[in-house]
């Protein structure tokens, strides 16, 4: 264990409040125990583009957080390493859920949870987080936001209430189907498209807007601001969501390290911690649910049910219209916003 | 100074000070409310403020990681600074002392960076430089290339600041020390330089503020270890805006305050030496 | 002849010798950076990855035909154009009184000028959005004083937009002109006052001629700054109003498509450098005593 | 007093500490020219500039024809101003720049034609209508300014220096058409100056000035012969100074040597400064021409293309002569250095 | 040869189209005060600069001391040349100023500080070591600069018009303190300037220059009484101006009114311009006391000071005349002006 000690490793995780509790719930821990001098970084969309633009043998990093963009992005551009998932300890406890929308991506890198989209409402407004048609609410015109930049997230809104397919699989169709899903979003009326979290968190202060979709990055940050406030909550019908697998970078220098932290990303302890400070999910199924998310759920079931993954088929299906996707949402951005 | 029976000046004149009041305030605000909010107690920044306190400077100096990213700022505006200073006033000696000649093409080849967009900049250097090793090190991802890429906004200021400085000196005093045998070395050293000595002050301070403003550059070139307080508040301003940032952005304007300061302050005790 | 053969090639050598370092920087990092600009603007692209080696114009004509690009270059353009001349005005205004009156103002106005300059843009853009909301300091204090009943929303708005950008052009403006106001002589006012102009005539026929070039090369300066700050506006404008900077790191980043953004720098570059051209060959020359 | 176009009563100016105009009373008649002759710093400019309403006085009224006019701001009063620079407005032509005045004053454009036309002419400048100042030389573009402030007619002119920039021979040529033009058209004005040739030979009065004062006020012969100050006098020529002591009815250096002079009344006893002009002092090789007279020996001989300057020793004193015609006297030879007691004045 | 200091031999210098210096060839002897006269843009600086090695020539050769110094520049050249402006370093005192040149020749320090002290001793200006330019008047920084060039001990002084910016005082006191200097050290030295009177009073000989060529290089009474042309005449001084026409054996002026003027060799027949210095002119009222006379009315008096002149008519003819002491002539009155034929220069 102290072969080790003093060696440093950098660790990118989602900035901003998902950095705060990776750093207090796993990076910290882990030096503590090992005696390392791990770090972590806050990162976000950018991230590929620094790998790529640095040399091959001198990356910005050595373990990145990845999305299924990420990873798609990432592995077109080869700057994974493979995972040699028998020196992992701790996959026994995943969800297998984890696995079964990942291909052939799932030889790289460890799953340590997932995000999704949670929705805020305030108490004042009367609607509540319980379901997503609080959007569309006559009581929400002007009240509500969503992200102006990630749209594809926007989209699975309207993908999750419609019945057509199952889960978001409306994203995932032809330009001329998604049509569908835009033109509910054009029946929204929005207070304001937000362009990142702190404008978000701005514009729920001011009040400009009462419901609003937030990340699960952020989810947990803003029910500690506005908790009293607001109900934060993902809706009854379901969320959308992505994974966070952790990557080993191409060129690293630290792979023992690398592996060593890989492992006790899926350590129960490590997990449960992060949980408790956070309101992403976690890969394994036997931990406890936090004060603050009574029905996290826990089985297999309820997770299939609660988490419906932007898988890398997905991207794939997603990617190919995206440019016609984007100029259309700069139309729907046009027609709802109110500025 | 009375101006009796003048309405109209008077008027104008009126008019004029508004305008000042007002851009005064407009300029002022925003810089003044980062300064208040710095001191807010709260979890995210909000305004009116609900509790002060000192919290967020205590968390700020206490994480090691700010720190660190204010000492690399701080380093990589430094080494910024010498750099575009020392090429941008010496490109600017030389142009100034040439009468006619190209100098119009190269004032404006050294003034093309400036308009080329950060982010652009920063990839395109991460690219083209992310495999070039300098004696033996690597160049990506050190405060070195972060300095040379900050060099390339603060040397055009320089240049420009420099240039018109040199143009106004006077030759005769110039000719004067050649004549009393000084070759253009020591005329340089021992004329020149006390001589614009404000000029070079300014520009470095300009050079100085570039670099420590600067994050998209910086972004694509440094890694955990360079990386530079505005990155980190770029970053963490996706997430949502704490405190922290106000106190970050007070940390960075305190500094250069404080420098301008006693540059200020020095170059006043100087002047009144001169009489 | 051989005396100064060897001296026009001693200082020849010398000139070249001080431009160096700055030469090297631009050459060696600048130029191959855009070159490397350039070049990338010419790959091929398939997503997900960044770029395919190619020779392509698919992004020129993208450029030149994208109805959504062409919005965001007309935003630039008006949205700039808009922000320099109200800095011009405004700095005009500033350092012309600075002008008149030297010792009462200067050094403080100068103090406050530098403020956006210092200032890293992250906290201009936080400290608007602090100022402009509803529940901002500016409705506060609107409301506080009497001066409206209601609480008011700026932000967001293009007022809001255009607002931020010349907060952070305006120095820049100032600095130019309180430099080209302080070459002027002050007796030619009081020239003017002396043969019977009123204030207003005096700054018509006299101080507005003479400062003329000034103010043009304020605008241009202001106008090349304006282009390039993209933050500022679309962190305090409405959803709407994208702008070329804005695009360029959305396809730079977000939609990793690393040519398609080279191709709009490089548009972008051109036009700078055309603009800059041009106002060199209109400037009006300068006339001294 | 309604005679006089101007009138200074005990005007003050200060800024901030420095009192640069100190009780100053002074009038100027319809058609006189009057010239504020000084040191630098003496606050000749500063008197100037509150009568041309660029400064306003702490102290005193100003009345211009009659009329007070403290407050009241340059453009409406009916004043004119030559400046030392020209201060012609370098964007505007030659033409456009006598014109301004005329304009502001909403005269028709074909009068301002005409009268710029006549004034090009009177100053001898026809056909440089369209030049713009830049293109024209220094003696040239005080003429413009010359005429740009006559063309609007002002009850009074003012000049500030305006010859002190330019070449002494361009200086003559303008001082002569000062004085032409002011016989012709009549003006009043008053001038400020430093030289004291200009102001002898322009001037109906001359003020001296110190130190924010008028030290003596009076046509140029009587300043010239009878100044009413040693400061007056040394600074309205050159002069030979003779350190002595008077006692025991003699006269003597102050190394003792007795000096043969005879003074129209009698000096008091002790130390005093006697003053001569070189021009006022006769050399003769033999005989004494005037009653006072010293031996001398010639010390250098200057040659000044009029007349030749003698600098004379005597014991420890030092004299200069100016004489038209060369004498036969070479360097080292004796002379006798004679002149009228009524030519030398003494100060203690 | 190596009798000169410095010697000029066809030297050119051209800036672009603009001839500044045309073919000037001139030699300095060894302690001599060579002036270089002329009026503005005549060639005089950029001859100096071409001293200094500020400027290289475009053709010719320039020698200081006997040795060629084409294409040396001015820190290696034996010269020290002071500005006009004087071109005190404005960050060092005037000990530090003066210390310069010494400092730049590597002067042990304690010989540094002996010859600062012997050179302020000589420049009057003990005490003000310390001092800033800025903390001083115009004539003792113009001293400064004088001390900085003198304490190097050049081969050869350079002034570039060193009293142009001066007042009439100053610049009096000045020139006097050059020419005592020049007396006590003996340097030799190129004076420029366009003030005739310093140029006659300091010089041993003066170049006049016009066009960027020498018209005339001589001892200041030479120049002033023989000068070789039309401008060097005019340049030297104030002169009158007659316009004649010599035809029949009688000379008549423009209007055809017979003069009865004898010049020393007969004119060819035609139109001349004949001058005389106003200096050269003896009024009297009823005989004339010289050669040439002509009967003229006194049209006005103008008194300077030292000397009053008279403006006097003759039919068309405009003639001044300076006397020291005033007549009983007012104007309007008649007289006889008379003077010599050899004061009279003629020129076609
Ligand atoms: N704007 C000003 N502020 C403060 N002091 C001033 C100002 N203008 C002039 N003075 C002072 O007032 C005094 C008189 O100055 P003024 O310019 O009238 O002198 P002057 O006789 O015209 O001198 P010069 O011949 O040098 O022009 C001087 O001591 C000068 O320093
Ligand atoms: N650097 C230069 N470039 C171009 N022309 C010049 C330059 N310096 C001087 N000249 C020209 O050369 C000629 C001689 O100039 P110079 O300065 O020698 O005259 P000057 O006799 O010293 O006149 P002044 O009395 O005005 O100083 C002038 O026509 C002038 O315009
Ligand atoms: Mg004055
Ligand atoms: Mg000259």
């Amino acid at each position: 264990q102290d072969s080790f000690a003093g060696e440093s490793l950098i660790v990118v995780s989602w900035s901003g409040n998902h950095e705060q509790s990776f750093r207090e719930s796993v990076v910290e821990p882990f030096n503590e125990k090992y005696g390392t001098k791990v770090e972590t970084v806050g990162g976000w969309d950018q991230m590929i583009a620094q790998i790529k633009a640095a040399p091959a043998d001198n990356p910005p990093f050595d373990l990145t957080i990845a999305d299924e963009y990420t990873t798609s992005l990432g592995l077109a551009e080869n700057v994974f390493l493979k995972t040699d998932r028998s020196g992992i300890k701790g996959f026994e406890a995943v969800s297998p859920w984890f696995d079964a929308h990942r291909g052939a991506a799932r030889d790289y890198g460890v799953p340590f949870g997932g995000g999704s989209l949670w929705m805020v409402a305030s108490r004042s407004s009367g609607i509540g987080a319980g379901s997503w048609k609080g959007f569309w609410d006559e009581r929400a015109k002007g009240k509500t936001t969503m992200d102006a930049a990630a749209f594809y997230w926007d989209l699975c809104v309207p993908a999750i209430l419609s019945d057509r397919k199952p889960g978001i699989d409306e994203v995932f169709d032809s330009p001329a189907e998604v049509e569908a899903l835009f033109a509910e979003l054009d029946k929204l009326q929005m207070a304001k498209w937000y362009s990142d979290g702190a404008e978000l968190a701005n514009i729920l202060i001011q009040e400009t807007a009462e419901i609003a979709m937030v990340y699960s990055a952020d989810a947990r940050g803003f029910m500690k601001e506005f908790g009293e406030t607001h109900e934060i909550a993902i809706p009854a019908e379901g969320t959308a969501s992505y994974t966070n697998w952790f990557m080993k970078v191409r060129g690293t220098r630290h792979p023992e390290l690398s592996d060593l932290f890989l492992s006790y990303l899926l350590e129960k302890e490590t997990q449960q911690r992060f949980l408790d400070n956070s309101t992403d999910f976690l890969s394994r199924t036997d931990l406890t649910p936090p004060a603050h998310w009574p029905d996290y759920p826990t089985t297999e079931e309820a997770i299939a049910k609660t988490f419906n993954l932007f898988s890398l088929k997905g991207w794939d299906a997603f990617g190919a219209n995206w440019d016609a996707l984007n100029d259309r949402m700069k139309q729907t951005i046009a027609t709802t916003s109110r500025g | 100074m009375r101006r009796s029976g003048d309405i109209t000046a008077r008027l104008l004149w009126a008019a004029g000070l508004l305008v000042l009041g007002v851009v005064s305030v407009y300029v002022a605000l925003p810089v003044a409310i980062a300064f208040v909010m710095s001191f807010s107690g709260g979890q995210i920044l909000r305004f009116p403020i609900q509790s002060w306190s000192l919290r967020w400077y205590a968390d700020f100096f206490g994480s090691p990681q700010y720190v660190d990213a204010l000492v690399n700022t701080l380093v990589i505006a430094l080494g910024a600074t010498v750099l575009s200073v020392a090429a941008g006033t010496a490109s600017a000696w030389a142009i100034s002392r040439r009468k006619n000649l190209a100098t119009g093409a190269l004032t404006l080849l050294h003034m093309l960076p400036l308009f080329v967009p950060g982010v652009v900049l920063g990839l395109g250097i991460a690219i083209t430089f992310g495999n070039v090793r300098l004696f033996g090190m690597d160049l990506y991802g050190t405060r070195f290339i972060v300095m040379l890429a900050h060099s390339l906004w603060g040397m055009p200021l320089v240049m420009m600041l420099m240039e018109t400085t040199f143009r106004s000196l006077d030759r005769q005093v110039l000719e004067a020390s050649r004549d009393l045998g000084a070759g253009p070395f020591t005329t340089f050293r021992e004329i020149v330089l006390p001589e614009v000595r404000t000029a070079i002050l300014s520009s470095a301070l300009f050079s100085f503020v570039v670099s420590v403003n600067e994050f998209y550059m910086a972004l694509f070139l440094t890694t955990r270890d360079t990386q530079t307080l505005p990155v980190l508040m770029w970053l963490s301003l996706r997430s949502a805006g704490s405190p922290r940032l106000a106190v970050a952005a007070v940390v960075l304007m305190t500094i250069v305050l404080v420098s301008l300061v006693l540059l200020a302050s020095g170059l006043r005790r100087k002047e009144r030496v001169r009489g | 002849m051989t005396d100064a053969r060897r001296r026009r090639t001693g200082e020849a050598l010398g000139f070249w010798l001080l431009l160096a370092p700055s030469l090297l920087l631009l050459v060696l990092v600048f130029a191959r950076t855009v070159a490397g600009v350039v070049r990338m603007s010419f790959n091929g692209w398939t997503p997900p990855s960044f770029y395919v080696e190619d020779v392509v114009l698919d992004h020129y004509v993208r450029l030149a035909t994208d109805p959504l690009i062409r919005e965001a270059a007309f935003n630039t353009v008006v949205l700039a154009f808009q922000a320099a001349l109200t800095s011009v005005v405004l700095a005009y205004v500033m350092t012309l009184i600075v002008w008149l009156r030297p010792k009462r103002f200067r050094l403080t106005v100068i103090g406050l000028m530098l403020c956006p300059l210092l200032a890293s843009e992250i906290s201009i853009i936080f400290g608007w959005w602090l100022v402009l909301p509803r529940n901002g300091l500016l409705s506060y204090m609107l409301v506080g004083s009497g001066l409206v009943s209601e609480k008011i929303n700026l932000l967001y708005t293009e007022f809001a937009a255009f607002l931020g950008l010349v907060y952070a052009i305006l120095p820049y403006s100032f600095f130019i002109l309180l430099s080209v106001m302080d070459r002027q002589d002050r007796l030619l006012i009081e020239a003017s006052a002396d043969l019977g102009a009123s204030p207003l005539s005096t700054f018509r026929e006299v101080v507005l001629p003479l400062t003329w070039r000034g103010v043009v090369l304020a605008f241009s300066q202001a106008l090349i700054w304006a282009f390039g700050i993209y933050a500022t506006p679309s962190a305090l404008g409405p959803d709407t109003l994208w702008t070329m900077g804005q695009r360029i790191q959305e396809e730079m980043i977000g939609r990793a498509n690393w040519p398609l953004a080279s191709a709009i720098a490089v548009a972008m570059i051109a036009a700078i450098a055309l603009l800059l051209v041009v106002m060199r060959t209109v400037e009006p020359k300068e006339r001294t005593a | 007093m309604s005679e006089s176009i101007l009138e200074l009563e005990r005007v003050r100016l200060q800024y901030g500490p420095v009192v640069a105009v100190d009780d100053v009373t002074v009038a100027v008649g319809r058609g006189e020219f009057v010239t504020l002759l000084g040191p630098s710093g003496s606050g000749k400019t500063s008197t100037l500039r509150l009568v041309g309403g660029f400064e306003h006085p702490t102290g005193g009224v100003i009345r211009i024809a009659g009329r007070p006019v403290n407050g009241l701001p340059a453009n409406r009063r009916d004043t004119a101003t030559i400046f030392q620079s020209g201060a012609l407005f370098p964007h505007k032509t030659v033409a456009e720049n006598i014109a301004y005045g005329l304009r502001m004053r909403r005269v028709p454009a074909a009068e301002i034609a005409r009268r710029v036309a006549e004034m090009l002419e009177i100053v001898a400048l026809p056909g440089f209508e369209h030049r713009y100042p830049a293109e024209m030389s220094g003696g040239q573009r005080q003429r413009v300014a010359l005429a740009r402030s006559l063309v609007v007619r002002p009850s009074l002119l003012l000049f500030d220096e305006p010859l002190s920039a330019l070449d002494l021979a361009l200086k003559l040529q303008l001082r002569a058409e000062i004085k032409r033009l002011h016989a012709e058209l009549g003006f009043s004005a008053v001038f400020v100056t430093h030289d004291q040739g200009e102001a002898l030979s322009l001037s109906d009065r001359v003020a001296v000035m110190q130190k924010g004062r008028i030290e003596q006020i009076d046509r140029p012969d009587t300043l010239y012969n009878r100044p009413a100050s040693e400061f007056v006098y040394t600074f309205m020529g050159e002069s030979n100074r003779l350190d002595v002591t008077v006692g025991g009815g003699a006269i003597r250096d102050l190394q003792g040597h007795l000096l043969p002079l005879t003074l129209e009344d009698g000096l008091a006893e002790g130390a005093w400064r006697l003053y001569l002009r070189p021009s006022r002092l006769h050399l003769s090789e033999h005989e004494p021409v005037r009653s006072n007279a010293l031996r001398c020996t010639v010390s250098m001989v200057e040659f000044l293309g009029d007349h030749f300057r003698y600098h004379l020793a005597c014991h420890g004193l030092r004299l200069m002569c100016d004489v038209s015609a060369k004498l036969g006297l070479s360097e080292g030879s004796d002379v006798i250095a004679s002149w009228d007691g009524a030519d030398m004045r003494a100060y203690r």
